[in-house]
C-alpha cells in the first residue's frame, strides 16, 4: 500500500474552527517589516538609557551608558548623555534622545545668563529648581526626559537628585537611578551603596552597579562613562562593558 | 535667530510639544506615566477648643513610579504660609507646583495686607485653579491651619470641589486611615492624643495600602506656632543592613581616563613677576 | 505490511486526540485544548501578544565544502528586559542533525524534540537515517497544520545524509525553503552583511567557523536582542561537533582591541566655592 | 533757531544732523573714559572708575568692564542705566546664537547685532537713544582678537586700539603715537595705563580708581580675567605712572 | 494597589437627595448630606444647602466642584446685585443668575440647582434648575438621584398651604424615604427653612431618622464595640 | 525601502543614497537626487517623505546661505548640523517632517565629519551612519570592513559592497544609487551605481 500523499488539508481541519477566518491577510511587504520595529515600546525606551548619580564623603559620582538606539538598533556606542554645567554640578539625561539634547541646550542658555548677572556659578539646589520649573512648563505636552543632577553645593557639600518628566523633584541622600535599566540600577544600588565612602570606592561601586544593570537591559549598556567628581578634581573614566 | 526661545515667558502652561507628542503616539511608543505620590494624609481639629485648638497634619512619605517606589522618604506636607500647611497626593508634580504657586500668591498677599493669610483665601486660589484646569491637574490636597478665625480644615479634589470637615483623609490610603479615625475620633482629644491617633491612622495606611509606606511625617499647627516633626516616627527602618557591604576584588576595568584639577583662581602675581624683569 | 504512522499528517489530529487509544499518547500529535471562546480570532491575537516572543535573537546557518556550519547567539529578551543570556539555541535533533531556534522558545524545543522522535522512529521503521529534505518536511507540515493558532517558530534544520550537507529554512508561516546560506531573528540583517561578503563555498572549516562567529559578533554589537554568547556547531560526514562557544564580550575586545589610555591632565581655574 | 529739532529724536534738523544723538555723544564725554588696546596675543582694557566712596556696595564686581559671554568683554563709558540694558540685550543675543548653532557668536556679528538695538532708536519708536558708548574686546576662531567701539548712534568700527568717555581725543592721539602693530599683551596694559593716566586728571593714580581687564588665551581656550587691585598697583608702579613712595600704601 | 474598591479618582459628586417646597408663609429646602467619589463616601455630613444671600438659598447636587463653583460666582454677583439695588435680591433674580450660567455652560457644567428664599414681593418662592439650564417655578420640587423614589410620594402626599411645622416634617421624611432607597443618598438630613422672620436650620441625625419598610435598628454597631474595649493601638 | 548611508575617510567623506522616488508600490522615478550641496564644503543626504524632503532641506539650504551672505564666512559643519536639528526639533511641534539626514563636510582644521540626524532631531557625531531599511545591512557590513584612515578607493569600495548587499538582501531594494563626496576641494558628485538605465533625454 504505498504511502498515501499527505492528503490536501481536510476539510474537517477548517471546520472545527468554524470561525476562525482561514483567509489570512496577505502579510504585504511592508506588514512583514513593521514586525521588525516592536511597536509596544514606550517612549522612554526609543532611544534607551541608564544613568546613576551616587554620593560619597564630600563628593559625588554620576554615571551613563553609552548606547544611542532606534529602538533595538544600535546607532552609536559613544552617545554623550552626561553633561557638564559647570566645574561642580554636572547632569545626566535619559530618555528620548532628541529631548535631552533639547532640554540641555536651553539649560545652558538659562545657567549662562544666570552666571553672567550673578557673577557666580549656579549652586547645585537652585539649578534643580531651574529644571523642575522648565519642564512643568510642558505640563500638558511634556518632553521625555528624566534628568538626574549632582553637584558639590556650599562648602562642598554633594547634592544629588532627579525628577520625572514633568519636574516632580526627588531629592535623595544616597542613590538616584534613571532610564530604561532604572528597575535593574534600582536593586543594585540598594544593595551595594554604603554610606561616606571615598572617591575610589564610590567610583568602583557605582560602576559595578552601573554594568551590572545594563547587563540586564537590551536598551542601554555598550560600556559605561563616569564622572567622579570632588572638591579638588573631576575624573572622567570611559567603563570597559559589554557590547553585546 | 529662533526668537521664541529667549523670550521671557509671560508664565502659564506651554502646549507647544502636544502635537509632536500626539505624533509620536500614534506610531504605537506609548504615553509614559508620572511620579505619583499616592500618600494619604490626615488631619484632624477640634473646633470645641477645650483643651486644645488646632490641626494636625499627616503624612507617609512614599512616592512611587507604577509599581516602582521612586523616593522612600518624599515630603508631602507642603509649607503654605506661617499657619497653614497643605498635604498633597496625586501627581507629585502638580501637588508640588500649585502649592508653590499658591504659597508665593499668599506671600504677595500678606505683603499687600499685612495681615496673617486665612486658609480660605488659600482654599479659594487652590480651588479655582484646580477648576480652570478640569481634574487635568491632578493634585488632591487637605489643606489646614489656624487663623484669626480658629483651626480650619479642608478637603480639595483635582475637580476643585472643596470638603470642610471635621477629620479627613486622601489618597489611596485613606480607606485605612479613614477607619481608624470613624473608631476612635472624638471631640476634645488632647494635642497628644491627637498626634497619637493621627500617627496610628496613618500606621494603618502604611502597613494595609501599597500606595503608602516608609516613615510618618506630624505637622502639628496651633494658634502662633507650628512644628513641623519630619519622620515623627520610622516604622519600616531598612532590615538588609550587611555590615560589611560590598567589596569587590576583581576591578573594573577602564578605558580611558581624563583628570582635570579645580584649583582655586589661581594669583596673577607670578604672572607681574614675570614682567619684572 | 507496515502502516505508516499519518497521525502527524492529520490536520484535525487535535481535536481528536483525545479519543484515540493510549499507543498513540507518544505517536500521536500531542493535542492541545483549544479555548472555549466566541471571539477565537480576539483571543488569539491577545494570545500571541501575550506570549509574543520578540523575535530577538541571531542564528545562521550555511553549506560549504566540508559541510554545514551552524552559528547562533544566546540571548532571551522580553521587550527591554533580558530574561537570560544562556539560551541554547542550537537544538540537537540527533547525532546527525542540528535545528536553531528563533522564535518562540517553548515552541522550538518541544518540536524539535518530537522531530527527533520521529527521526528515530523513522530509522527504526526503514533502517536508514532520514534525509534532510524529509525530515525538513514533516517538520513544515506539523508546524503548517497548526498555521494561524499562534506558533512561532523559525527555524533552520542542518545535517548531513547520503547526498552530502542539508539546510532548510522552516517556519510557522508554513514556509520551508532549501538553501545555502541562512539567518534567522532579528539580528539576520547584521549577520548576512558580514556572512555574504565573506561566504566562499570553498571555506576550510576553521575559515567558515570563524566567518560564523564573526557573523554573530556584529548581530550582537548592533542588535539589542542578541547578545550572550556565540556558540558554532560544525555538522560533517560523521555527525555534528561543537566548534566553540565564546562569550561576545570578550570577541569584541578581540576584535577590536582598546589599550587604556594614560591619563591626561588638564587644568582649569574655578573660583573657589 | 534749531531747538525746534531737538525734541524729536528720529528727525533730522536742516543741518542733516540728529541732535540728540549728539547729545547723547556729549552725555558720554563726561562719563568715566575707557582705552582698549588691541595686541597680537590678547587685548587689554582698561577704565577710570568715577565712583569710589568705600561706603557704596556694589552687586557687580567692577564698575565699567562686563562679561558678555565666555569670549567677549566690553568697557562701558556713559549712563550706566542705559549701559545694563544693552549689555543684557548682547547677551542674550550671544546665547541665542549659541543655542541655535552650539559654537561662539563672532565677536562681530555681536557687536552688529547689539548696534542694529541701538540704531533702532534713533529711527523709530521716538524714544531716546541710549547714551552709552562701548569697547568691545573678544576673540573667535575667524579673526582671532579683535576690538570694537559703538556709539549712541549705532555705527560701530573696529580699532587697533581706542578709547571712549572723558577726554576720548587727548587719549585717541597719544595711543596714535605710541601705538606700534606687533605690541604684546604686557606692553598694552602698560601704554593704556601711561595714556589713561595722563587723560585723566586726578594728580595721583591708585588702583581703587582703575579697572583692568583682559581677554586672551590659555592652552587653546579664551579666557577673560579682571586684575585683582594688587597686581594693578604694581602694573602702575612699574608703568611708573605712581611715584615709588607710594609704594608702602 | 487596587484603586478599583472605589475608584478613588472619579470626580466627587452628590449623589444626592434634595427637595424645596413651599408652604403658607415662607419655603422649606432640605437635602441628604451624602458626597462620594466612585463608590467611597467622600464625606457622610457634607452640607448641600448653600447661602447665597441672607433671604435666599440653593440646594445643590450633581457635581460637587461645578455646583460649588456656580453658587460661588451667583453669591458674588448677588452680593453686588444687592448693593446696587439697595434692598435684598429677590428669589426670581438669584434664580435667573443661576440658570444664566447654567445655560450658558451647559456642556460644561453637570450639576442640578433648587433655589428657594423668601422675598417682601413675592413671599416663599421655589425655583428648579435641572442640568439643562432651564428654570422653572414650582410650588415645590425634587431632585438629585434620589428624587426618583420621591415623585409618586409627593404626587400622593403634596397639598397647598401647609404650615411650616407640616411643610418640614413632609421634607424630612421624604429625604429620609430617599435615604432608604438610594445608595447615593444618604448620613443625616439638614432642612433650611426660609420666612419673613428669617432662616432656620435645622439637623436630623442619622440614627434618629424613621425607618421603612424592612430597614433594619442600628445596634451594636462596629463603632460602639470599639469606644467601649478601646484596644491597644496597633502601634507599639 | 529608502536608505541613506556615510562614512568619513582619511580626508574626505562620502554619502550614498538610493534614488528611487516611491509612492506605495509605484516608481515614479529611479534617478531622484537626494544628496544635496548645502554649500561648497557640505553635503546633506536627506531620506523620507518626498515632500517634506524636499521642503526641509531646501529651507536648511537657503537659510545657510543667507548665513553666509550675511556674516561672509561660512558656517562650520558641527554648526550647521547643530542648526539643522535645531530647526527639526522646532519645526516637529508644529507639524512633524519625516526627514532622516546625514551631513557630511569638510572643515579646514577639523577635517572631514558626518552628522546622523533623525526625523525626531537626535544628532550625533559619527564615522559612519546609516538610514532606512538599508541600514541594516550596510552597518554591519560598515562595522567588519571599516577603518578611520581608508583611502578613496577602499571606501568606495566598501560603499559598493553595502550596494550589492542591500540589492541582494532587501526585498525592495532601490535599482540605483548615487554617492558623493566631500574633501578640501569641496563637494561634488562622485559616481551612479545603476542597475536600471532610463533612455537617456537631452539635457534640457
Amino acid at each position: 500500500m504505498n504511502c498515501p500523499l499527505p492528503q490536501a488539508i481536510s476539510p474537517k481541519s477548517t471546520q472545527f474552527l468554524p470561525f476562525y477566518t482561514q483567509i489570512r491577510t496577505k502579510s504585504s511587504i511592508f506588514d512583514c517589516f513593521l514586525r521588525l520595529n516592536l511597536s509596544l515600546m514606550s517612549i522612554f525606551e526609543y532611544n534607551g538609557s541608564a544613568i546613576v548619580a551616587m554620593v560619597g564623603k564630600n563628593c559625588f559620582a554620576i554615571a551613563s551608558d553609552r548606547r544611542l538606539g532606534v529602538q533595538l538598533q544600535t546607532v552609536a556606542t559613544d552617545f554623550q548623555k552626561i553633561y557638564k554645567m559647570h566645574d561642580k554640578l554636572f547632569i545626566g539625561l535619559a530618555g528620548l534622545a532628541t529631548d535631552a539634547q533639547t532640554l540641555y541646550q536651553r539649560l545652558v542658555f538659562r545657567l549662562k545668563l544666570y552666571q553672567l548677572r550673578e557673577e557666580r556659578d549656579m549652586k547645585p539646589e537652585t539649578f534643580a529648581s531651574l529644571v523642575s520649573a522648565i519642564l512643568y512648563e510642558k505640563r500638558f505636552g511634556p518632553y521625555f526626559c528624566q534628568p538626574v543632577i549632582a553637584g558639590l553645593g556650599d562648602e562642598d557639600k554633594p547634592f544629588i537628585c532627579t525628577m520625572d518628566s514633568i519636574g516632580a523633584k526627588e531629592l535623595a541622600k544616597d542613590f538616584v537611578v534613571a532610564g530604561t535599566a532604572s528597575e535593574s540600577l534600582y536593586g543594585a544600588c540598594e544593595s551595594m551603596f554604603k554610606p561616606d565612602m571615598e572617591a575610589e570606592e564610590l567610583f568602583e561601586t557605582i560602576s559595578q552597579a552601573l554594568l551590572s544593570s545594563v547587563d540586564r537591559d537590551c536598551l542601554s549598556g555598550w560600556g559605561g562613562h563616569v564622572y567622579l567628581v570632588t572638591p579638588t578634581e573631576v575624573t572622567e573614566r570611559i567603563l570597559k562593558g559589554r557590547m553585546d | 535667530m529662533t526668537a521664541s526661545e529667549s523670550m521671557p515667558h509671560k508664565g502659564g502652561f506651554s502646549f507647544d510639544l502636544c502635537k509632536r507628542n500626539e505624533m509620536l503616539a500614534q506610531k504605537g511608543l506609548k504615553q509614559p506615566g508620572f511620579l505619583k505620590t499616592v500618600c494619604f494624609d490626615l488631619l484632624r481639629n477640634n473646633d470645641l477648643g477645650y483643651f486644645y485648638d488646632g490641626v494636625i497634619l499627616g503624612a507617609d512619605t512614599r512616592a512611587t513610579e507604577g509599581p516602582i517606589v521612586a523616593d522612600k522618604n518624599c515630603e508631602k506636607i507642603h509649607y503654605m504660609a506661617p499657619n497653614i500647611y497643605c498635604c498633597g497626593a496625586g501627581t507629585a508634580a502638580d501637588t508640588e507646583a500649585v502649592t508653590d504657586m499658591v504659597s508665593s500668591q499668599l506671600k504677595l498677599h500678606r505683603y499687600h495686607t499685612g495681615r496673617e493669610s486665612r486658609v480660605v483665601t488659600a482654599l479659594s486660589l487652590l480651588k479655582s485653579h484646580l477648576f480652570s484646569y478640569q481634574g487635568h491637574v491632578s493634585a488632591a490636597l487637605v489643606l489646614g491651619g489656624v487663623d484669626v478665625t480658629g483651626p480650619h480644615l479642608h478637603t480639595i479634589y483635582p475637580h476643585g470641589s472643596t470638603d470642610t470637615l471635621p477629620f479627613a483623609t486622601m489618597g489611596s490610603g485613606s480607606l485605612a486611615a479613614m477607619a481608624i479615625f470613624e473608631s476612635k475620633y472624638c471631640e476634645g482629644l488632647s494635642r497628644d492624643e491627637g498626634i497619637k491617633l493621627v500617627a496610628e491612622a496613618i500606621c494603618s495606611g502604611i502597613f494595609n495600602d501599597l500606595g503608602s509606606g516608609s516613615n510618618v511625617d506630624i505637622c502639628v499647627i496651633t494658634k502662633g506656632k507650628q512644628e513641623y516633626l519630619r519622620n515623627y516616627m520610622s516604622p519600616n527602618p531598612r532590615t538588609y543592613i550587611s555590615e560589611k557591604g560590598y567589596s569587590f576584588s576583581k576591578k573594573t576595568e577602564v578605558l580611558l581616563t581624563k583628570i582635570t584639577p579645580l584649583r582655586e583662581m589661581v594669583e596673577v602675581i607670578e604672572g607681574a613677576d614675570a614682567m619684572e624683569e | 505490511m507496515m502502516k505508516i504512522d499519518l497521525s502527524g499528517l492529520e490536520a484535525s489530529a487535535p481535536i481528536k486526540g483525545n479519543t484515540v487509544d493510549s499507543r498513540d499518547e507518544i505517536l500521536g500529535v500531542p493535542s492541545f485544548a483549544l479555548p472555549t471562546t466566541a471571539d477565537f480570532d480576539g483571543f488569539q491575537k491577545a494570545a500571541v501578544q501575550m506570549v509574543k516572543p520578540a523575535k530577538g535573537t541571531t542564528t545562521l546557518a550555511f553549506i560549504f565544502k566540508d559541510g554545514v556550519m551552524v552559528a547562533a547567539d544566546s540571548r532571551a529578551s522580553m521587550g527591554g528586559y533580558i530574561s537570560s543570556q544562556s539560551v541554547k539555541k542550537i537544538i540537537e535533533i540527533n547525532p546527525y542533525m542540528l535545528g536553531t531556534m528563533a522564535g518562540g522558545a517553548a515552541d522550538c524545543q518541544f518540536w524539535h524534540r518530537n522531530l527527533g522522535i520521529k527521526c528515530r522512529l523513522h530509522e527504526l521503521a526503514n533502517k536508514r537515517r532520514i534525509s534532510v529534505a524529509g525530515a525538513s518536511k514533516m517538520l513544515a507540515n506539523i508546524l503548517y497544520s497548526y498555521r494561524g493558532m499562534g506558533l512561532s517558530v523559525g527555524t533552520m534544520i542542518a545535517g548531513w545524509d547520503e547526498k552530502g550537507p542539508g539546510l532548510y529554512y522552516v517556519d510557522s508561516e508554513g514556509g520551508r525553503l532549501k538553501g545555502t546560506r541562512f539567518s534567522v531573528g532579528s539580528g539576520s540583517p547584521y549577520a548576512y552583511g558580514v556572512l555574504d561578503s565573506g561566504y566562499r563555498f570553498d571555506m576550510s572549516v576553521e575559515e567558515a567557523a570563524e566567518l560564523a562567529r564573526r557573523s554573530i559578533y556584529h548581530a550582537t554589537f548592533r542588535d539589542g536582542a542578541s547578545g550572550g554568547v556565540a556558540s558554532v556547531y560544525h555538522v560533517g560526514p560523521n555527525g555534528w561537533k561543537k566548534l566553540s562557544g565564546d562569550d561576545v564580550g570578550e570577541l569584541h575586545y578581540h576584535y577590536y582591541p582598546v589599550e587604556p589610555t594614560t591619563v591626561e591632565q588638564e587644568m582649569t581655574e574655578v573660583a573657589v566655592a | 533757531m534749531s531747538r525746534r529739532y531737538d525734541s524729536r529724536t528720529t528727525i533730522f534738523s536742516p543741518e542733516g544732523r540728529l541732535y540728540q544723538v549728539e547729545y547723547a555723544m556729549e552725555a558720554i564725554g563726561n562719563a568715566g573714559s575707557a582705552i582698549g588696546i588691541l595686541a597680537k596675543d590678547g587685548v587689554v582694557l582698561v577704565g577710570e572708575k568715577k565712583v569710589t566712596s568705600k561706603l557704596l556696595q556694589t552687586s557687580a564686581s567692577t564698575e565699567k568692564m562686563y562679561k558678555v559671554d565666555d569670549h567677549v568683554a566690553c568697557a562701558v563709558a556713559g549712563i550706566m542705566s542705559d549701559a545694563n540694558i544693552l549689555i543684557n540685550t548682547a547677551r542674550v543675543q550671544a546665547q541665542r546664537y549659541t543655542y541655535a548653532y552650539q559654537e561662539p557668536m563672532p565677536v562681530e556679528q555681536l557687536v552688529q547685532s547689539l548696534c542694529d538695538t541701538k540704531q533702532g532708536y534713533t529711527q523709530y519708536g521716538g524714544l531716546r537713544p541710549f547714551g552709552v558708548s562701548f569697547l568691545f574686546a573678544g576673540w573667535d576662531k575667524n579673526y582671532g582678537f579683535q576690538l570694537y567701539m559703538s556709539d549712541p548712534s549705532g555705527n560701530y568700527s573696529g580699532w587697533k586700539a581706542a578709547a571712549i568717555g572723558a577726554n576720548n581725543q587727548a587719549a585717541q592721539s597719544m595711543l596714535k603715537q605710541d601705538y606700534k602693530d606687533e605690541i604684546t599683551r604686557e606692553e598694552a596694559v602698560q601704554l593704556a595705563l601711561k595714556v589713561l593716566s595722563k587723560t585723566m586728571d586726578s594728580t595721583s593714580l591708585t588702583s581703587e580708581k582703575l579697572e583692568l581687564a583682559e581677554v586672551f588665551l590659555t592652552n587653546g581656550k579664551v579666557k577673560y580675567q579682571v586684575c585683582s587691585p594688587e597686581i594693578l598697583s604694581k602694573l602702575l608702579l612699574k608703568s611708573g605712572v605712581t611715584q615709588p613712595a607710594a609704594e608702602a600704601s | 494597589m487596587d484603586v478599583s474598591l472605589g475608584d478613588l479618582n472619579a470626580p466627587h459628586s452628590m449623589g444626592t437627595t434634595i427637595i424645596g417646597v413651599t408652604y403658607n408663609g415662607g419655603v422649606v429646602l432640605g437635602a441628604d448630606s451624602r458626597t462620594s467619589t466612585g463608590m467611597y463616601v467622600a464625606n457622610r455630613a457634607s452640607d448641600k444647602i448653600t447661602q447665597l444671600t441672607d433671604n435666599v438659598y440653593v440646594c445643590r447636587s450633581g457635581s460637587a466642584a461645578d455646583s460649588q463653583i456656580v453658587s460661588d460666582y451667583v453669591r458674588h454677583f448677588l452680593h453686588q446685585h444687592t448693593i446696587q439695588l439697595g434692598q435684598p435680591a429677590t428669589v426670581k433674580v438669584a434664580a435667573n443668575l443661576v440658570r444664566l450660567l447654567s445655560y450658558g455652560n451647559k456642556n460644561m457644567l453637570q450639576t442640578g440647582l433648587i433655589v428657594g428664599g423668601w422675598d417682601k414681593y413675592e413671599g416663599g418662592k421655589i425655583y428648579g434648575i435641572p442640568l439643562g439650564g432651564t428654570v422653572l417655578e414650582l410650588p415645590f420640587t425634587i431632585g438629585g438621584s434620589g428624587s426618583s423614589y420621591l415623585y409618586g410620594f409627593f404626587d400622593q402626599v403634596w397639598k397647598e398651604g401647609m404650615t411650616q411645622e407640616e411643610a418640614e416634617q413632609l421634607v424630612v421624611k421624604a429625604v429620609s424615604l430617599a435615604i432608604a432607597r438610594d445608595g447615593a443618598s444618604g448620613g443625616v438630613v439638614r432642612t433650611v427653612t426660609i420666612n419673613k422672620d428669617g432662616v432656620s436650620r435645622k439637623f436630623y441625625p442619622g440614627d434618629t431618622l424613621p425607618l421603612w419598610h424592612e430597614e433594619l435598628e442600628a445596634k451594636d454597631s462596629l463603632l460602639d464595640i470599639l469606644s467601649t474595649a478601646s484596644p491597644e493601638p496597633m502601634i507599639s | 525601502m529608502e536608505s541613506v548611508f556615510g562614512l568619513v575617510g582619511k580626508d574626505f567623506a562620502i554619502v550614498a543614497a538610493d534614488t528611487s522616488a516611491v509612492h506605495s508600490i509605484l516608481v515614479h522615478k529611479t534617478n531622484e537626487d537626494k544628496i544635496m550641496l548645502l554649500d561648497s564644503h557640505k553635503l546633506m543626504g536627506a531620506s523620507g517623505e518626498t515632500g517634506d524632503r524636499a521642503q526641509f532641506t531646501e529651507y536648511i539650504q537657503k537659510n545657510v546661505a543667507l548665513y553666509q551672505f550675511r556674516n561672509g564666512i561660512p558656517l562650520t559643519t558641527a554648526a550647521a548640523a547643530n542648526y539643522t536639528r535645531g530647526e527639526l526639533a522646532t519645526a516637529l511641534r508644529k507639524n512633524p517632517y519625516q526627514v532622516n539626514i546625514i551631513l557630511a563636510g569638510y572643515d579646514k582644521e577639523i577635517g572631514p565629519s558626518i552628522y546622523y540626524i533623525d526625523y525626531i532631531a537626535s544628532c550625533h557625531k559619527l564615522d559612519k551612519a546609516a538610514f532606512g531599511y538599508g541600514s541594516y545591512f550596510a552597518l554591519a557590513m560598515m562595522d567588519r570592513h571599516y577603518r578611520r584612515d581608508m583611502t578613496i578607493e577602499e571606501a568606495i569600495e566598501l560603499v559598493d559592497k553595502c550596494i550589492i548587499e542591500i540589492r541582494s538582501r532587501l526585498v525592495v531594494a532601490p535599482p540605483n544609487f548615487i554617492i558623493k563626496i566631500v574633501d578640501k576641494d569641496g563637494a561634488r558628485e562622485y559616481a551612479w551605481r545603476q542597475s536600471i538605465k532610463d533612455s537617456p533625454v537631452p539635457a534640457a
